[in-house]
């Protein structure tokens, strides 16, 4: 009896992710605005039945988080199976994969931020920045001394986590909407300099950066039929995969807990014994570290990388994913950065008011849910945590 | 043209853009002294500010008149775009910023941001013709009739300019006045300095609020107003970079604190001129080098130039 | 335990609602028609800064191709389908990547922005589209490559700023020269091949000064321009710098001639500065359209065809890169392969005059003209009143130390 | 009384100066092994000054402090406090947002042995070490409150403003340090919920013995039953010292609190 029911969840499971998979295809697929106006309202619509059967609803929620690793699982296996299907249902396929990737990019980027503000509260401006220094370090380092990707994206990353103690000072001595300006200051700065900087390209920025080239396995290979950046989608699949594992591991840690009490009261953290600059600083470095990863995986993919791509606007972009989606909840930035980046794209059909719109959007969005779409939970640390405190309580 | 002059004309420039500057740094401190947002919208009705008075250049028909009709309707324009625009803060403060302050402070940070680009985006769509530069016109000019400028040793001061740069530091005045002697202005201090206080002292939180942001947004379209008698050309994304910068002087002279804001808007604008002119290639450089010195100041007076040391309230 | 499941019905009632969609949009593929359609791309700056100069290029582009369509001698049906990349890198790379992916875009006609379009040329190689750049400038988008894919119908900094050069040095005489260019790809180009015609006529400029975009202040470099006394200030950048910058001169008295690129050709810098545009010079690809070949049969179609917009100064080029695009298209069909071989081997007369690609896929019979600014208006030099005389250029008034007299008093 | 008692902290002439203001003048007191120090004075009087200065987040003007025999002055508080010195705040500095659960546990950081390694790669010690904490929490959390263990799980903004000040004190007290300092644990209280709180303090005393306690309040009678040592503070400066009894006699003590009530009257 037990085991049936639990095969039923299973199913159940499944079955919900199977639809929800094909909604979002479908979702790519339609051109025409008057869809998209459709599918928008097709949303609201799901927000409004989730409100008005809430019990089941939670319910539902319920399913998934007692079997969270099974789900994950089985979002895992469509997500792989992705580049297989979507060329049946999708006319621009390799386009929306090429979107889906760069999403996976702003993710891995956003996480990297959620861990310095969302978690931690330190305002980080320069985010497009040090996605920069990742990119140009691995491009140079592909470039003039023709190294493999193998090196250059964990390289890249180092730099830009490395280049995050230039700002060491500013972090020991400011904090709140003066550090804000601070990495403003910073982004503007590297992106001039690097407009400056003839060795590094200047305003031209690196070409023809070669492609990921792991153990004689060129990354330009075709898959079948398939579209090589079908390759690129595995690989920010994969590494996105590990990235998403280890903030979950963080957030359910000490380094969690520590970093949620100097965001929300810095004095009490002090009281409590934590080193808050030192702490800071190793935030700051280790969320850096994601973005440079992500840079280094763009410079790559797209062979090109130039100052313009690495502006203030994108680093505004990454800090309206995580704050839209919640702070300090990783599930609430991918479902952030979906909305903003693929979501974007589906209105270039209103191409004039596009822009317009996404400002509407994101003021509309933060004075409904001041909180962001998913505000974080409670840090469970672990299952068997969770099943000890029961017990303690009965 | 010697040494000494080419000094004093960058000087002036830099006083020109240096009371821009101010202007719009007093709102950035103003709201944070207020309701602890910094409202990166700003920038945005300082463009604004410079649209509005635009089109009420054209609607006054302001250009085909003369003598004393000219100087009533200019200072007609002045002060009803200054309104317009300052009731504009007031409707933006009630619908956006008053609500997103409550939440996590970068939230509104995020939210103001939106409000920024969709107020930029608005008058490009909606305005006529609104992605092309705006021609605006030199209206100064017809109040000195004959000579434009006075010329002294190779420096070169134009009269409207002066005029701009006078009105300027009079408006200035005018608020310092306003915030130390009146009722009002006081209340809004001491709303700035403890607003827990001062609504324990029976402080009308909210009316301070709105009037605040009316001062503030006003403030913003006289520079802009300015902006465009400056440079006689306007642009619906000016108030990028304007918000960046102001809240930057903002920030040098110590948020909360208006005069602080004041010296930071001139300190930026000195630096950015000064640095234009000595240092080779400096004229790309110039931003750079006014954010690092920004970074500086930051780092060694955290509070800024004017800003008080705070103790922490553990 | 009935909750989800009912949760998972209306999904599945949602996903049927939603298949009917897949069915159509496949079961109505065949369209019973004599003629195939062939689509064609067309990408360039439609929102933001640009998007006049990116909806004039669209336009013009679509004008061919109706025309074609009217024509009734075609093959083929012709279909627009346009993208927009913001005139910024990323989103190109991603509209590009967009138009290649669509295996029924045979060829395209590509950007406005240097910028972008340097960045976008890989994607055209890597997918093998054909793609004829309409209206950027920076030399290095063909010559920069030998990709066969890429070609482009008008010319690059090195023709205009020998030009340039000839015409300010060469003919007008004049000899002290600053510069001002703008810190991006474009800026610096014109930087760079300007300084090289220059050198070729054995002159150092006075001074070189590096100006960011959206900057709005020129008051301090201007102060230490007038002090060095040129007599020509040479600006590579654009409308928006370029006419803040003029208006700064004259505040400060800088009496110099004021020189601009292709950059400042646009209505926008006569209307924006009134009187003070007046007597401005500037460089431009092609021919005025009065003189092309065939341009007051464009400039009249243009119209008639009811374009709100107007053409722009790249409008004529974009409209030529459809003429080749179909002409190769009647030619050896909607093949991109094919495509790219015939595309590579034009050599054509159109509207602009001849048009021939070279080994880089470069239009290599470019024409330049200078134009003035005169009553508010930018005028073809040979034609203008300075050129006969009757008027006389600020920078030859300012060189002989006479006071210059605007002759424009405004609109 | 105390002769025979080992001093664990004292202050040499501790001056903290604002601007112009004197908060805090020529303090020396100590604080005995085992003992509860209760510490009254009216509001102002420089009370939560003195904590804020012994436990570093005020660096005095002048003056010095020792704990263990150890000269702390100067000291970051995050030092001090990994010395063995805990704190609560007389405004509730809880995370509302956090669980009751995360709001103790981060009292045991100075104990905490799992960094990042061990957070990603090493989970099997990172849980080990949060089980162990978790289990003193509810500990302790059955000394003040059982209900509580039940809501683990709940953000503590859910909570009354007693129980609040319960997790504060579990806070202060999970990584058993040897001084606690609480600052007007009563503040904000009524007379009941002041009596269970003082209660809970005295359980508290007698479950850990070797742990150190000195309370701030402004309300003499509220620590009567629990200290067993009073210090007065007035502008400033010590007036009095000695048991609950004599303290409350003392002539300057009844001026300053009298004065005080005038004042409101």
């Amino acid at each position: 009896m037990k085991k049936e029911s639990k095969f039923l969840d299973y199913i159940k499971i499944i079955l919900v992710e199977i639809v929800a998979f094909f909604l979002f295809l479908f979702f790519l697929k339609i051109e025409s605005i008057w869809i998209v106006i459709a599918a928008i309202l097709l949303a609201i619509l799901i927000y409004f039945l989730s409100k008005i059967y809430k019990e089941k609803f939670r319910a539902l929620i319920e399913l998934f988080s007692r079997y969270q690793n099974f789900a994950i699982g089985v979002l895992f296996i469509l997500l792989i199976i992705y580049p297989f299907i979507s060329p049946l249902i999708i006319t621009h396929s390799t386009y929306w994969m090429l979107i889906l990737i760069q999403t996976g990019i702003y993710i891995m980027i956003a996480l990297g931020l959620n861990f310095q503000l969302g978690s931690t509260g330190m305002m980080n401006l320069a985010t497009a920045a040090f996605y920069g220094i990742g990119a140009y370090t691995a491009g140079l380092l592909a470039l003039k001394l023709g190294w493999t990707a193998l090196l250059t994206i964990p390289l890249g990353g180092l730099a830009a986590a490395f280049a995050g103690l230039l700002l060491v000072i500013p972090i020991y001595r400011t904090k709140g909407h003066y550090l804000a300006l601070v990495t403003l200051a910073f982004g503007f700065m590297l992106v001039l300099a690097a407009d400056n900087i003839e060795i590094i390209g200047g305003p031209q920025g690196l070409k023809n950066i070669p492609p990921v080239n792991i153990f004689g396995y060129n990354f330009l290979t075709e898959i079948g039929s398939l579209h090589f950046y079908t390759n690129y989608y595995y690989l920010v699949l994969a590494i996105l995969g590990i990235t998403i594992f280890i903030f979950a591991r963080l957030f359910n840690s000490w380094i969690g807990l520590t970093s949620a009490y100097i965001r929300d009261d810095e004095p009490a953290a002090k009281g409590c014994g934590i080193n808050i600059n030192l702490r800071k600083l190793l935030v700051f470095v280790f969320g850096n570290f994601f973005m440079g990863v992500a840079g280094a995986i763009y410079a790559h993919m797209i062979g090109f990388i130039s100052p313009p791509n690495f502006q203030f606007a994108q680093s505004l972009l990454i800090v309206a994913i995580v704050i839209i989606g919640g702070m300090d909840n990783i599930l609430g930035v991918i479902v952030a950065a979906i909305l903003l980046v693929v979501f974007p794209e589906k209105l270039r059909v209103v191409t004039e008011y596009r822009i317009f719109l996404y400002g509407i959007l994101l003021v509309v969005t933060l004075i409904l849910r001041p909180r962001g779409i998913l505000p974080f939970g409670p840090r469970k640390y672990d299952s068997s945590i969770l099943k000890f405190a029961r017990k303690g309580g009965s | 043209m010697s040494s000494t002059s080419i000094f004093l004309q960058i000087i002036f420039n830099g006083a020109m853009l240096g009371i821009q500057y101010s202007l719009i740094a007093v709102g950035f401190s103003l709201f944070f002294g207020v309701l602890d947002v910094i409202n990166f919208a700003h920038g945005d009705i300082f463009m604004l500010g410079a649209f509005v008075s635009l089109t009420l250049i054209n609607v006054t028909g302001l250009l085909n008149t003369s003598g004393a009709t000219y100087v009533f309707l200019l200072i007609l324009v002045i002060i009803l775009s200054m309104i317009i625009v300052g009731g504009l803060g007031v409707f933006f403060e009630r619908i956006v910023v008053k609500p997103v302050s409550k939440g996590p402070t970068l939230m509104s940070l995020v939210a103001t941001l939106g409000l920024g680009i969709a107020i930029r985006e608005a008058v490009r769509l909606f305005y006529p013709r609104g992605s092309e530069t705006k021609r605006f016109p030199e209206l100064l000019v017809k109040l000195f009739p004959g000579k434009e400028a006075i010329e002294f040793k190779g420096i070169i001061l134009r009269y409207d300019n002066l005029l701009i740069l006078a009105v300027g530091i009079i408006v200035v005045i005018l608020l310092a006045l306003y915030i130390n002697k009146t009722k009002m202005g006081l209340t809004i201090r001491a709303v700035a300095q403890d607003a827990e206080a001062a609504s324990m002292m029976g402080v009308n939180k909210n009316l301070i609020i709105d009037v605040t942001f009316f001062i503030g947004s006003a403030l913003a379209a006289l520079a802009g107003f300015m902006n465009g008698l400056y440079y006689n050309s306007i642009i619906f994304d000016m108030g990028a970079m304007a918000g960046i910068v102001g809240f930057s002087a903002a920030v040098i002279g110590g948020l909360g604190n208006i005069y602080g804001a004041i010296v930071g808007g001139f300190l930026f604008a000195m630096v950015e001129s000064l640095s234009a002119a000595l240092i080779p290639r400096g004229s790309e450089f110039m931003t750079v080098i006014a954010f690092a010195v920004v970074i500086l100041f930051l780092v060694f007076r955290p509070s800024g130039i004017l800003g008080e040391r705070a103790y922490e309230r553990v | 335990m009935k909750g989800p499941l009912r949760l998972v019905g209306l999904g599945i009632i949602i996903l049927l609602v939603f298949s009917p969609l897949l069915v159509f949009n496949y079961g109505c593929k065949p369209k019973e028609e004599e003629k195939k359609v062939v689509k064609i791309g067309f990408i360039g700056p439609l929102t933001g800064k640009y998007s006049k100069m990116g909806i004039g290029g669209l336009n013009s582009f679509k004008l061919a191709v109706m025309q074609q369509n009217n024509s009734g001698k075609n093959k083929y049906i012709y279909e627009v389908v346009p993208f927009d990349d913001e005139c910024v890198p990323q989103k190109g790379v991603e509209v590009a990547t967009k138009c290649c992916s669509d295996p029924e875009i045979v060829a395209a006609a590509t950007h406005y922005c240097s910028m972008v379009a340097i960045s976008c040329v890989d994607v055209y190689h890597k997918f093998g589209l054909p793609a004829i750049v309409w209206g950027a400038v920076l030399p290095d988008i063909t010559y920069g490559n030998d990709y066969k894919e890429v070609s482009r119908v008008n010319g690059t900094q090195v023709e205009q700023n020998e030009f340039n050069a000839h015409l300010m040095v060469d003919e007008l005489g004049f000899k002290k020269f600053c510069i001002i260019h703008d810190t991006t790809d474009y800026g610096r180009g014109h930087l760079k091949y300007f300084l090289k015609a220059l050198k070729k006529r054995g002159i150092e400029p006075l001074s070189i000064d590096g100006i960011t975009i959206g900057q709005k202040d020129f008051t301090t470099i201007l102060t230490k321009i007038k002090a060095l006394k040129p007599e020509v200030v040479y600006f590579g950048g654009l409308t928006a710098e370029g006419a803040l910058i003029k208006s700064q001169m004259d505040k400060l008295g800088v009496k110099a001639q004021f020189l601009g690129t292709s950059g400042i050709k646009s209505d926008d810098f006569n209307t924006s500065l009134g009187e003070h545009a007046e007597g401005t010079i500037c460089m431009l690809d092609g021919a005025p359209i009065e003189k092309m070949p065939g341009g007051l049969e464009f400039k009249k179609a243009y119209e008639e065809a009811g374009f709100k917009e107007p053409y722009e100064a790249y409008g004529p080029f974009a409209y030529c890169a459809a003429n080749i695009i179909i002409k190769a298209v009647e030619k050896v069909g909607p093949d991109r392969e094919k495509l790219v071989e015939e595309i590579d081997k034009t050599d054509t007369e159109d509207i602009i005059g001849r048009i021939h690609f070279n080994e880089y896929g470069q239009n290599d019979v470019p024409l330049v003209t200078a134009y003035v600014s005169q009553d508010g208006q930018w005028v073809p030099w040979e034609d203008s009143l300075y050129a006969k005389g009757e008027r006389e250029l600020p920078g030859f008034a300012y060189r002989e130390g006479r006071e210059w007299v605007n002759p424009y008093q405004g609109p | 009384m105390a002769e025979e008692k080992k001093v664990i902290f004292y202050t040499e002439d501790i001056e903290m100066r604002f601007g112009g203001l004197y908060a805090l003048k020529n303090i020396n007191i100590k604080i005995y092994e085992n003992e509860i120090l209760g510490m009254i004075g009216p509001n102002g009087s420089g009370k939560t000054t003195f904590f804020n200065v012994i436990t570093g987040f005020y660096k005095p003007t002048k003056g010095r402090f020792y704990f263990m025999g150890e000269d702390l002055t100067g000291k970051e508080p995050y030092e001090i406090t990994r010395k063995g010195i805990s704190r609560t705040y007389q405004i509730s500095r809880l995370c509302l947002d956090l669980t009751i659960l995360d709001n103790i546990l981060i009292g045991t950081y100075p104990v905490q042995k799992s960094g990042y390694s061990d957070a990603i790669f090493n989970r099997k010690k990172l849980i080990k070490e949060v089980k162990k904490h978790t289990e003193r929490a509810v500990h302790l959390l059955n000394i003040f409150n059982p209900d509580l263990i039940e809501k683990l799980f709940v953000p503590v903004r859910s909570l009354p403003h007693i129980d609040r000040r319960r997790v504060e004190i579990c806070r202060a007290m999970i990584a058993e340090p040897k001084l606690i300092l609480l600052d007007e644990p009563s503040a904000g209280m009524n007379a009941d919920e002041t009596k269970e709180l003082m209660d809970d303090i005295e359980k508290v005393r007698k479950e850990m013995e070797n742990v150190t306690i000195m309370i701030i309040e402004h309300d003499m009678k509220v620590i009567s039953s629990v200290s067993e040592r009073v210090i007065a503070l007035n502008f400033g400066q010590v007036i009095a010292e000695g048991t609950y009894e004599e303290v409350s006699h003392n002539k300057e003590v009844i001026e300053a609190y009298l004065g005080k009530e005038v004042a409101n009257g």
